[in-house]
């Protein structure tokens, strides 16, 4: 039996979610040892040609330049899986969707002449159709293996997306709105960190993106009566997953 | 009679006969359960403020162990573990395919237990043991528990179980009861329940009761009696909610609702799970895993072609009339216990009283609203 | 000679996208480019507007391998605009949280990415088919990198326990306790690691580089610290404006940076080691003498071993603080916003990090200027491209090539940072 | 307090491993699988009762008993998802895991001396299969047996060469009919509950046993109360998300049922209201 292939694709994006996959220490010479790592040049330099079985793609398109690669890649995969919320959401540079492109040029480039741009960043599934799409900023490892080995075995990943209140009650966290009245995204955000911050204390800021069924609307208002402002509610929703809690807010 | 000294000496007998000894303790802002080594883990004079959607610890200056009402956590964390093992199977080689059954449970467990979570634990029984099948890892945890029942003595403004039967006294069903008196002298009134329960009772320092201290303790759980304002009317239930199927306040509670699912898990009666295969990389090892779900899910209705219970409204419906409804027709009681974790618990302050006051008060008065 | 280019296209086991192109005229290096071409992503832009305590989280993620420096710089920044001191055990658990990320990251460099060039092959997937055991234990340093960040900052790409002021949540004795044992074993694992990459084929090159990195009393470089070169630059992090520059070149979309009226400089582990050499613990000088290394090592390809001594520092140093911690009191201290300019600079795994804030009094950020260490050292990087390309002239082209993209894995690039920023073409004629 | 039961082993989670002795292609989605038991017992599942089907380390999910076969189990499964493909693309030798049998079975009993109506639609037809052949085996029990069988396209229809085989045997009244028909088709054109209508059987003493997708069901019943048979003469099959099949997962409930305890067939008298009710 010939080993299924595997590429890894970076588009617009911080590296984080493909190092998720290095940082499966205890999991990666497994997974090397079951899928042929064909394209992964974070890792390799060696390259095979494709179609490859799965592709995972990192990042958001930003350029038309990435607008035509993703196609190439999306024609040469037979799964193509999109990993992190620059690539399912388009990331927090998709702040730019909503501002000016030359004055964001010219706020970090002192010749933004030299800089090709499109003045969106937009998710893969805004470009070609994407067979799953793995939520996080960073995503989480131990969802990457589910997702990976669920689709090497034929099944589908358990990737439940509920909110992240349900993994701190699965935790026994304590619910830090009700019990310390700080400002949380966790109703409404999709599970998969484990309800990281609230075990720290600390409100969830929106990781994973919306959940299935997020009421926003009504989060907001609770928001509110805990002491928040329009402005700090708008910066609350609008980072790493802006588009996706956008939409869902409009509605 | 025990002396809140005697504590210490109860926590060491149970940790004696090799359990594993979890009661309230204090951690992050709340009164949690964990795993207690001495009575000094034990939340000494710290008491609850609940209401909707709020919790706050405070310090009740009176040095009571037990000053508090229910907690964000319930035995269920115990009895029902978020997360066990059902089966593992194994491929060797070939097709052949074995299975195995899963490891016994830890440690056997000592728990300290409000009266309403008793009842909630009796609930849970019923729909792990007392159906055609037996949950095997259900009964045998359940099989082993040591229950300490402590009456309440300060139940929270989201408590009720006055209007359910289930609290603040203890009737039975426990090991061990006790009721702290912290008015005069600080002592314990303790009464055996089984024979381990008297057992360990007979073993620890005491004297007998006298009729003082039984009236004592019986003023401390009727003054919690008194102070219990929230109530639930509890006449036929069951057939306001099958009856208020299609009503509007359906809808109105779904905007507010934000199907976190919060109200769902730390309710202390809620068995729903769902079982998912976790395998090995190289595919020749699979865990079944058995893990807390809930109906405010859309996969927990998911069958080919789409959920059933696809809107906010169909789900809070769901939980609302199978706890305080359509449970009665399952399981022959009703699946609330008046412990008001849900209420306090939603992140909005949604308040299943209220709700169902909502809904009777709409049905006699159909056309309130025209 | 004829005139021949030699491109890669997409630079392999680096950080980010990025390549190369060396432009070969006769015996002549024509032109050097070190290309990166990974989308800019406007960091500086996202941060106007947001508020002080933001940054931290929203600088993580210009980089996944070095989060940690982008939250490290960022809350320098804003306690010194606002005026607050993070100090004792809250200062103590963000070094050791560095500490986490130093040996993540070059355990990452240097086996993965790195180490394969010198044991001739493609990858450490190829290596660990040889040479099972090695990787397998590379793994485990990498992990127990991974481990301190999960431990002390909640996971390891953008911890969230890192906040203006100090900390959501302080671990407790027993977690740091755990830590040890792993740390132990990864201390001695770096020791091996000094040995096997000391006994590595080095090409015989090295140049007079103007080293940069922080130097701070009595400890070895990590989260504070004055700039200091081995020009005599000894400044306050503040004045580094008026020394250095960034300049913007059409081949790439990082930044370049330079010494102002000099030139190229040279930041990251050769630089610390050699500036600080001093300042570390005996245990890793002893590592380093042994290997042959002293402060006056100039050989960027050695730069590997010098990463590996400082596997042994980060360990090394991650075990004292785990000993001497303390649980706090309070998580974290109170932070007021302050209208002001601050800066912060601390020192990533590739070299020292450094940001520029202005707020307001209501700790809206008007202004912010990151420069990351890839930036600072991609012009030392084609001017080392131009060195090795000079002296291997009669090398073919896809020899070639492997040496250039060696000698840009010495600096162990990360273009994510860069760009906020990589392609090799080689060029001959 | 009651006495606590000891768990035994019958109830167990575990699954025990079935063979796959035999496989057959049903329809283009649809294949029909004998499995036999690897050591212990045959099970003895009644016509509608159902098992809970694993297929390694994809799944689980509850399939309808179709049938015996000696110490087999007969169990027709339509691939739509992760589990039922596995299953489905299971060779002979292959094994599974096999739980159960769950659930009550069709009141066959009460159609004893009266005329049994059996209504099916696509794959609706396998967890009635049991009680039809039932009723063939014990042919003398009942007064007239009529299946009533509709399927999308002729391609799509069940058990194709026994239904020929029954048309030929006669003691059966059998009517197939097709959404949409093919060039060959020389059966009924339309929806099942039509052949309702026409269908011989004394709707004071027949009892109706019905399966097919939730809409298909009520049409049937509607038109089969319109023939005249009681509401309690009438029975269905349920379906909902299943994980235990022990009453434990609270996932099957329909209204104030669990389906996997009280179910899978329901009257249509104790169905009727509750089919009524969106999203219920
Ligand atoms: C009592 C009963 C008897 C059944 N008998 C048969 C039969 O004889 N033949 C047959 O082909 N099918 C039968 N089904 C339906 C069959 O169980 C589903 O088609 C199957 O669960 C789909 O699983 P999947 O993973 O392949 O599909 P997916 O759509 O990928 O389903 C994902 C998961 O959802 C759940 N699920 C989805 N659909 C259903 C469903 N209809 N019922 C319960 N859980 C579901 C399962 O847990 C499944 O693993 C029966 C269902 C029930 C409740
Ligand atoms: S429904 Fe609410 S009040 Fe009733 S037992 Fe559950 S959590 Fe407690
Ligand atoms: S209320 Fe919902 S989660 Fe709770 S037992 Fe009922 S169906 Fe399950
Ligand atoms: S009722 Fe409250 S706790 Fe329950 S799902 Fe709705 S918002 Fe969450």
């Amino acid at each position: 039996m010939t080993k299924p292939t595997l590429a890894v694709w970076k588009f617009a994006s911080c590296d984080g979610c493909q190092l998720s996959l290095l940082d499966c220490e205890d999991e990666l010479l497994a997974v090397a040892g079951e899928v042929e790592i064909a394209y992964f040049l974070e890792a390799r330099r060696a390259t095979a040609e494709g179609p490859y079985d799965v592709s995972l793609v990192e990042g958001s398109v930003t350029t038309e330049h990435d607008a035509a690669r993703i196609r190439e890649v999306r024609e040469q995969s037979k799964t193509l899986i999109t990993i992190g919320a620059c690539a399912t959401a388009g990331g927090i540079q998709a702040l730019k969707n909503y501002g000016d492109l030359d004055a964001f040029t010219a706020a970090v480039y002192a010749s933004p002449q030299y800089i090709s741009s499109l003045a969106t960043s937009t998710p893969i599934s805004a470009h070609v159709p994407v067979d799953y799409e793995l939520r996080g900023c960073p995503i989480s490892k131990r969802q990457l293996l589910e997702v990976l080995t669920a689709f090497l075995h034929g099944r589908k990943p358990t990737i439940p997306s509920t909110s992240v209140c349900t993994e701190c009650k699965a935790r026994g966290t304590v619910c830090v709105t009700v019990a310390k009245g700080i400002p949380c995204l966790g109703p409404v955000t999709h599970a998969g960190c484990g309800g990281l911050c609230p075990a720290y204390t600390r409100g969830c800021f929106g990781c994973f993106g919306p959940m299935e069924s997020p009421n926003a609307a009504a989060l907001e208002a609770r928001l509110k009566t805990l002491g928040s402002d329009d402005a700090a509610i708008e910066r609350l929703f609008r980072t790493f997953n802006v588009a996706a809690f956008d939409e869902v807010r409009a509605k | 009679m025990l002396e809140p000294g005697a504590l210490d000496a109860l926590i060491e007998a149970l940790a004696g006969r090799g359990l594993r000894v979890v009661g309230p303790t204090v951690r992050d802002g709340a009164i949690v359960l964990d795993e207690l080594a001495s009575a000094a883990d034990l939340p000494t004079g710290v008491g609850d403020v609940q209401e909707p959607g709020g919790y706050r610890l405070f310090e009740r200056g009176d040095g009571a162990f037990f000053g508090y009402a229910a907690s964000p956590h319930s035995p269920k964390q115990f009895l029902f573990p978020a997360s066990t093992r059902l089966f593992r199977a194994r491929r060797n080689g070939g097709a052949a395919v074995e299975f195995e059954e899963p490891d016994a449970p830890e440690r056997p467990l000592a728990l300290f237990v409000r009266p309403c979570e008793l009842h909630a634990i009796a609930v849970q029984d019923r729909v792990f043991l007392h159906g055609q099948h037996v949950d095997r890892d259900y009964a045998s945890r359940r099989r082993d528990a040591f229950l300490v029942v402590v009456e309440c003595g300060s139940p929270a403004s989201t408590c009720f179980c006055t209007s359910l039967g289930t609290g603040p006294e203890a009737e039975g069903g426990y090991d061990l009861a006790l009721t702290e008196v912290v008015d005069g002298e600080h002592r314990f009134l303790a009464r055996a329940g089984s024979e381990r329960g008297a057992e360990v009772l007979a073993a620890l320092p005491q004297r007998p009761a006298a009729d003082a201290d039984r009236a004592a303790a019986a003023e401390v759980t009727a003054g919690a009696r008194d102070s219990i304002s929230r109530r639930l009317d509890t006449g036929d239930l069951r057939g306001l909610l099958e009856r208020s199927r299609e009503s509007p306040r359906w809808d109105e509670v779904a905007a507010r609702c934000l199907t976190c699912a919060n109200c769902t898990l730390v309710c202390p009666t809620c068995f729903c799970s769902s079982a998912e295969d976790v395998t090995s990389l190289d595919g020749t090892e699979s865990e079944r895993v058995r893990r807390w779900d809930t109906c405010f899910s859309i996969d927990h209705s998911y069958i080919h072609g789409g959920a059933i219970r696809p809107s906010s409204r169909a789900r809070y419906r769901q939980w609302l009339t199978h706890k305080f409804g359509t449970w009665n027709d399952q399981f022959g009681v009703s699946g609330c216990v008046g412990c008001g974790r849900c209420i306090a618990w939603c992140p909005v302050g949604i308040d299943v009283t209220e709700e169902l006051a909502a809904l009777r008060a709409a049905e006699e008065v159909p056309d309130a609203d025209h | 000679m004829s005139e021949r280019t030699i491109v890669t296209e997409y630079l392999a086991r680096v950080e980010g996208e990025g390549g190369m192109r060396v432009r070969i005229d006769g015996d002549r290096v024509a032109d050097v480019q070190l290309q990166i071409y990974e989308p800019p992503r406007f960091f500086e832009a996202f941060l106007r507007g947001r508020r002080f305590t933001e940054a931290p989280d929203i600088t993580a993620r210009i980089c996944g391998i070095c989060p940690v420096a982008y939250q490290m710089s960022s809350v320098a920044a804003m306690e010194r605009i606002c005026g607050v001191e993070v100090g004792g055990q809250l200062r103590a658990l963000r070094r050791l949280l560095y500490c986490g990320e130093w040996i993540e990251s070059h355990a990452l460099h240097v086996f993965m990415l790195h180490a394969p060039d010198f044991l001739g092959y493609e990858s450490a997937i190829e290596l660990a088919q040889h040479d099972a055991a090695l990787v397998a234990r590379a793994l485990e340093l990498k992990k127990t990198g991974n481990r301190v960040m999960t431990v002390v900052g909640g996971r390891e790409v953008h911890p969230i326990n890192v906040r203006v002021g100090g900390w959501y949540r302080t671990p407790t004795k027993r977690e740091l306790r755990e830590l040890r044992d792993p740390l132990q074993r990864a201390l001695e694992e770096s020791l091996a690691a000094v040995r096997l990459t000391a006994g590595f084929d080095f090409p015989d090159y090295d140049r007079d580089y103007e080293l940069v990195a922080l130097r701070e009393p009595g400890e070895y470089p990590i989260d504070a610290g004055r700039i200091v070169s081995s020009e005599g630059i000894d400044i306050d992090v503040s004045e580094y404006e008026q020394w250095f520059e960034e300049e913007h070149v059409p081949w790439s979309n990082a930044l370049h940076s330079h010494v102002i009226g000099r030139g190229s400089y040279l930041c990251g582990p050769l630089a610390r080691f050699a500036l600080s050499f001093d300042r570390l613990s005996p245990v890793a000088r002893e590592a380093a003498a042994e290997a042959g290394l002293t402060a006056a090592e100039r050989n960027p390809f050695r730069s590997i071993v010098v990463r590996c001594v400082e596997l042994v520092e980060a360990c090394h140093e991650a075990l004292r603080l785990i000993d001497a911690y303390e649980e706090p009191d309070a998580p974290a201290v109170e932070v007021e916003p302050r209208a002001g300019v601050g800066h912060g600079c601390t020192e990533a795994p590739r070299g020292i990090l450094w940001h520029r804030y202005a707020i307001d009094g209501d700790g809206t950020i008007l202004e912010a200027k990151i420069v990351p260490p890839t930036s600072q050292n991609q012009r030392a990087i084609e001017e080392d491209l131009r060195g090795v390309v000079e002296r291997s002239l009669q090398v073919p082209d896809d020899r070639l090539a492997l040496l250039c993209e060696q000698t840009i894995r010495n600096y162990d690039p990360c273009i994510s940072c860069a760009t906020h920023f990589l392609k090799l073409e080689v060029e001959r004629s | 307090m009651s006495a606590l039961a000891e768990p035994s082993l019958a109830e167990a989670t575990v699954p025990r491993p079935f063979a796959v002795a035999e496989r057959r292609r049903e329809t283009a989605d649809t294949w029909t699988l004998e499995l036999e038991p690897l050591g212990g017992p045959a099970l003895t599942p009644l016509p509608g009762q159902f098992t809970m089907l694993y297929a390694f380390g994809i799944g689980e999910v509850p399939i309808s008993v179709s049938g015996r076969n000696g110490e087999r189990l007969v169990q027709t499964v339509r691939a739509v998802g992760a589990v039922t493909e596995a299953i489905c693309a299971s060779e002979p030798g292959a094994v599974l895991g096999v739980r159960g049998p769950f659930g009550n079975a069709w009141p066959l009993e009460l159609a004893e001396g009266r005329d049994l109506v059996i209504v099916a639609g696509g794959i609706g037809l396998a967890p009635l299969h049991g009680a039809l052949e039932h009723a063939l085996n014990h042919r003398e029990r009942y007064r007239g047996l009529t299946l009533l069988y509709g399927a999308r396209t002729p391609a799509d229809l069940l058990y194709r060469v026994e239904l020929a085989e029954l048309r030929e045997r006669g003691g059966l009244q059998l009517e197939v009919t097709v959404d949409a028909a093919d060039e060959q088709w020389r059966g009924h054109v339309g929806v099942v509950p039509k052949l309702v209508g026409r269908a011989g059987f004394d709707p004071r003493d027949a009892i109706a046993l019905v399966v097919g997708p939730e809409i298909m069901m009520r049409y049937a019943i509607e038109a089969l109360a319109d023939r005249g048979i009681a509401a309690d003469r009438m029975f269905v099959s349920m379906e909902r998300n299943m994980r235990c099949g022990l009453g434990h997962c609270g996932h099957c409930q329909l209204g104030p049922t669990l389906i996997c305890r009280d179910g899978p067939v329901y009257s249509a008298a104790a169905m009727a209201e509750l089919m009524e009710v969106r999203e219920l």
